[in-house]
């Protein structure tokens, strides 16, 4: 089974990536664009038929490893 | 499946090239022969249009431990130091992305480093962009200089010097060179050729996957429209797992299991293969379904081809496999044994226990292509530029106008984006004339600096080729190393145009007079032909790059002023010469005449004399006169300092700026103290060496009676605002 | 004094800490990141570097490695921790001190020699300073943009947790002195036990006339005393 | 309007920093996991109501700067 994760950092976390981003794209006459984030995005399959169980693991993933909980959010979508 | 005209071509193969092919395997190759072939017989790894010019270049000396044919050149520093380099170019695959392509570029340099056994102690690079209004350039800028910097800070080996070049000649073909320097054992030094039948052959780092397929024949032909559909070959780099592969590649050098060792580089596990194998006049028998692959489905020829990173083979000496093992699996990295050495002087490749292609290797190497292609010399200008006939200018306003120029700009924007201190012993890091790397534990250093003259070897390749090489050891001798060696990246235009040849010959024949001269030889380098789009050639632009001995170390003497009222003296004859100098070139917008004369028994003995008076400790400061001539020379001391300078008027001269702006060769500003004047002065006349007393440095203000006088602070400014403002 | 020097895979100035601490005659061992068992040690150091090559976040991965949990227990117990750059992200992963190292705000790497201006001195790591004394101390990373949640920004201050601050050469402490966005130019801080160092700054890069100046040696003879 | 973007490596392309979060997973026991690949994660607002008109201009902004159509693939998702 396939999930897909993406990962966001806090509201109230400051993000120097995203700002500069959407610095840039301002730069460059996007003047519509009123907000950009940046984030991290996972592809992950696994070895698991039930949807339940699977969404486990990968949770227990995103615990354990891939997402910082102090300074970020995360969610997971099957694909 | 048969092998069409199309096919040869889209291999990048001449028909008669084929012909020869059939000839030599005295039947029609499959494929994966091909792929092979074109692969080996591409100017990238044949050298085939170069390989009779380089022959002339001297290569030998007490100092050389081993010139070109290795991975990388070595040479003696002395008590059981050696000093490993080479410079290589990743211009082509930079251009189409130029993060990875820089940083693969890093990655591929250090790799011929370390595989000779050495540890990188140092990293430098010659970048060259188009104009900076291109619209490409700024895009192109950044990704290159956080590419090198990516993979270098990464591995963790300081990126100490280098330099950076705007050219509009390079619009559509940027450079990118990355030169790596190595300290080794002279008794622990590995080599590639094979020993021995029936040895193991290893595969060791990363998994092999698909990308860079056909790499090297790209970097052998030229861009045209269609070059977007080569683009999905780009090879991503991974210094997390070259630093790995490092660490394990010199823990099993530690004891004797090693035959021979070759970094899978361009054309990977095909020219690694057949070098190692042509060496030792040898055959090679490899299992491809044993290659560690990335990716499913994998094809013998696309294990052949590819040109994944961070890979090696190794030919282990006999039970020493399960030791080695240990060590890579340490690391963390596949170790695999994927074939054996044969007498039969074949690469033999089996693919499920099925023979998929067998090619002697030596049509592979020592019978693949040689090319005297045909040149012509080029015609010495004789355009002579008369400063009557131009608009005339005020001496500040011409040096503000270089000083801010995009070309001659505080580099800092690029060199803080470097790690240049990882490691703790970089002496000197970038911004002066070269770097000093410290040879670990010990009281001696090594100086590093890479050089070239595009403007120059256009107009005139011999003299371009003899200044870059004097420049070179120039800027080594101001920070007080003997200059040692060279390795060179000769970048050119395509060699099947008689002009680019003929700048080609003779940019080589410069080299080889100054080199010889000097006692400077060249142990190792690189050609890269093809730079250019639709028939428009790139300049010439062959990169020197140095190495020098400091045998007792010392507190560094930079080329900042040190003091107040301390004398500055100008070493070497100035006649003005300003045909091809940065004075007309940034304020006239003029590139005419030739470059300026060299002599080399100036150079010589005004280089060593020099080095015998910072021996002396007599010296303060000392930095070469080149680009932008004596006055951007003395601001360039200023930067940085806390002082100003105060210089006389010419007495000879009519033309100011031909005596300020000039480029004549062979040329140092040297800062003495007073006290130590006289001592310096008695070397100087001893040795019949031509100085001019020029004038004192002096708090706060660059001035020249009279003329011109202008805050250092001002000064300071003007020289750092570019970058930051692009 | 018995230091330990962790090295990871991509740790790349295990050799430099490893040659000041033996330079300044702590007796240090190197320890693997696969081990299990630490060596008796007064001080452990996790050093700079690109471990895991800072993939997914810097300092990370290397907060899963076996050896942490050693670590962990050690510093709990008291021993001395030092992180250096790569070693004071691992640091705020495995949470053994609170924030966390942004990207630097202008999205580059920064190497340069800064000055950084000790907050406190009263620790075993900075004794040997002055109060307010400026240091001239080279800075390479590409995170080092401290943060953290406004209440442990008050514990820091209230506590007197904040071990430097970038600043300029006469001390002044404002945007313009700030290399990387950190949060109030924080460089380093300590844990409220203040057993615990974390700082950006390579002291270990600053310990030789010839190679820069010696504006770290004092953070190793704090140690010693 | 809100969108999200994806960005994720072509499928040939070396995914050093995956590889290095997949090992780290199979260490840490997580043994059903079959493979993850990293990318990157953009939310992006535009002041435009018009969807079409908006995701052409976010489409824009991935061509200009986000994606790297070198060696990236990207999605866009209105949220
Ligand atoms: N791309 C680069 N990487 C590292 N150092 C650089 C780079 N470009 C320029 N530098 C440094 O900036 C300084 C000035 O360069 P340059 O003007 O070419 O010096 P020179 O004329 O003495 O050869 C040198 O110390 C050089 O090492
Ligand atoms: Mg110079």
């Amino acid at each position: 089974m396939k999930f897909s994760v993406t990962v966001t950092l806090k509201k109230d976390v400051l993000d120097p990536q995203g700002k500069v981003v959407e610095n840039t794209l301002m730069n460059m006459g996007m003047k519509d664009l009123r907000n950009i984030r940046q984030g991290k995005y996972f592809q992950i399959e696994v070895d698991e038929n039930d949807q339940s169980l699977a969404e486990k693991k990968i949770d227990l993933m995103c615990k354990k490893l891939l997402v910082n909980l102090i300074i970020e959010d995360y969610k997971i979508n099957k694909i | 499946m048969k092998i069409t005209n199309k096919i040869i071509e889209k291999h990048g193969l001449k028909l008669e090239e084929y012909e020869n092919i059939k000839r030599l395997l005295q039947r029609e190759p499959n494929l994966l022969e091909l792929g092979i072939f074109s692969a080996m017989w591409n100017e990238h790894c044949s050298y085939k249009s170069s390989r009779l010019h380089l022959k002339k270049l001297p290569t030998k000396g007490k100092q050389v431990i081993q010139g070109p044919g290795e991975n990388a050149g070595v040479i003696d520093i002395g008590d059981d130091d050696a000093i490993i380099f080479k410079i290589e170019s990743h211009n082509h695959p930079s251009y189409i992305e130029p993060y990875q392509g820089a940083a693969t570029g890093v990655g591929g340099i250090l790799r011929d480093v370390f595989t000779m056994g050495a540890r990188p102690i140092a990293l430098l690079n010659s970048i060259h962009f188009g104009s900076p209004d291109h619209p490409k350039t700024k895009s192109l800028l950044n990704g290159v200089v956080s590419g090198i910097g990516g993979y270098g800070n990464c591995i963790g080996i300081p990126t100490v010097a280098g330099e950076t070049k705007f050219n509009a000649t390079y619009n559509e073909n940027i450079l990118v060179n990355a030169m790596a320097v190595g300290h080794a054992n002279k008794n622990k030094i590995f080599y590639s050729k094979a020993k021995g039948v029936n040895k193991s052959v290893v595969y060791v780092g990363s998994k092999t996957g698909r990308d860079g397929i056909h790499g090297a024949s790209m970097a052998s032909a030229e861009f045209d429209e269609n070059s977007d559909e080569k683009k999905p070959t780009v090879q991503v780099g991974d210094p997390f797992t070259e630093k790995l592969l490092l660490e394990a590649c010199l823990e099993l050098m530690k004891d004797n299991s090693i035959i021979s060792i070759q970094d899978m580089g361009a054309a990977g596990l095909t020219s690694s293969s057949v070098e190692m194998a042509s060496k030792g006049g040898l055959g090679m028998e490899l299992e491809l379904d044993k290659v560690p692959c990335r990716e499913e489905n994998m094809t013998p020829y696309e294990m052949m081809l590819s040109e994944s990173q961070e890979r090696m083979l190794i030919i282990l000496d006999d039970g020493k496999e399960n030791s080695a093992k240990k060590i890579f699996e340490k690391w963390d990295l596949d170790f695999v044994i994927i074939g054996k050495t044969t007498n039969t002087k074949n690469l033999t490749l089996k693919f499920n226990n099925k023979i998929e292609g067998e090619i002697p290797i030596n049509a592979l190497a020592s019978k693949a292509p040689v090319y005297d292609r045909e040149w012509v010399k080029k015609k010495p200008t004789k355009e002579k530029i008369n400063l009557k006939d131009l608009k005339k200018i005020k001496i500040e306003d011409a040096l503000v106008k270089i000083l801010s120029s995009p070309n001659h700009s505080n580099k800092s924007w690029i060199t803080n984006q470097y790690d240049q201190s990882v490691m703790c012993d970089t002496i000197q890091k970038s911004g002066s004339d070269a770097a000093i790397i410290r040879i670990h534990n010990k009281d001696k250093a090594i100086a590093v600096s890479v050089d070239s003259s595009a403007n120059y070897c256009k107009s005139n390749p011999i003299l371009g080729g003899k200044q870059i090489v004097c420049e070179n050891w120039r800027n080594l001798i101001t920070v007080g190393a003997k200059p040692l060696a060279i390795t060179n990246c000769l970048n050119f235009g395509n060699p099947e145009n008689k002009e680019v040849m003929g700048e080609f010959t003779e940019c080589l024949d410069g080299i080889k007079e100054a080199c010889e001269f000097l006692n400077y030889p060249v142990v190792s380098g690189n050609v890269s032909f093809y730079n250019g789009t639709n028939k428009k050639n790139i300049f010439p632009t062959p990169v020197i790059g140095g190495v020098g001995l400091i045998k007792k170390l010392f507190k560094p003497l930079g080329h900042s002023f040190k003091k107040d009222k301390s004398k500055l003296i100008l070493i070497g004859k100035t006649f003005g010469h300003l045909e091809q100098s940065c004075f007309l070139k940034e304020n006239y917008s003029i590139n005419k005449g030739m470059p300026p004369e060299i002599n080399l028994l100036n150079e010589k003995n005004n280089g060593e004399n020099l080095l015998k008076l910072i021996d002396k400790n007599l010296i303060l400061s000392s930095h070469d006169v080149s680009n932008g001539g004596l006055l951007v020379t003395v601001s360039e001391m200023i930067f940085n300092s806390n002082y100003g300078a105060k210089l006389h008027k010419p007495k000879k001269l009519t033309s100011l700026c031909e005596y300020f702006f000039g480029e004549d060769q062979a040329r140092y500003v040297v800062e003495i103290d007073e006290n130590n004047y006289s001592k310096a002065e008695k070397i100087l006349k001893d040795n019949n060496i031509y100085y001019e007393m020029i004038g004192n440095t002096q708090k706060d203000y660059l001035e020249i009676d009279g003329e011109l006088k202008i805050s250092t602070k001002d000064l300071f400014k003007v020289n750092n605002k570019w970058y930051n403002n692009y | 004094m018995r230091s330990s020097v962790i090295v990871f895979p991509g740790s790349n100035c295990d050799r430099d800490i490893a040659v000041a601490l033996e330079k300044m005659q702590f007796k240090n061992q190197m320890v693997w990141h696969k081990e299990t068992k630490l060596p008796k040690s007064d001080l452990i150091v996790l050093p700079g570097g690109f471990s895991y090559g800072d993939y997914l976040r810097s300092g990370a991965i290397a907060g899963k490695s076996l050896i942490i949990d050693e670590v962990i227990k050690e510093a709990n117990a008291g021993c001395l921790i030092l992180g250096i750059c790569n070693g004071f992200q691992i640091l705020t992963e495995t949470g053994l001190l609170k924030g966390t190292l942004l990207r630097n705000k202008n999205l580059k790497f920064i190497n340069k020699d800064v000055h950084v201006k000790v907050i406190n001195n009263e620790t075993k790591f900075s004794n040997k300073y002055k109060k307010n004394q400026i240091l001239n101390i080279n800075i390479a990373h590409n995170e080092g943009n401290y943060f953290t949640n406004s209440k442990h920004l008050d514990q820091l201050k209230k506590d007197n947790l904040i071990a430097f601050k970038y600043c300029n050469e006469d001390g002044k402490i404002n945007e313009s002195t700030n290399p990387n966005g950190s949060l109030e130019s924080i460089a380093g801080i300590y844990n409220s036990k203040k057993n615990i160092l974390g700082m950006m700054p390579h002291p270990e890069r600053m310990v030789e006339e010839i190679v820069s100046n010696k504006d770290g040696i004092n953070l190793f003879s704090s140690l010693l005393s």
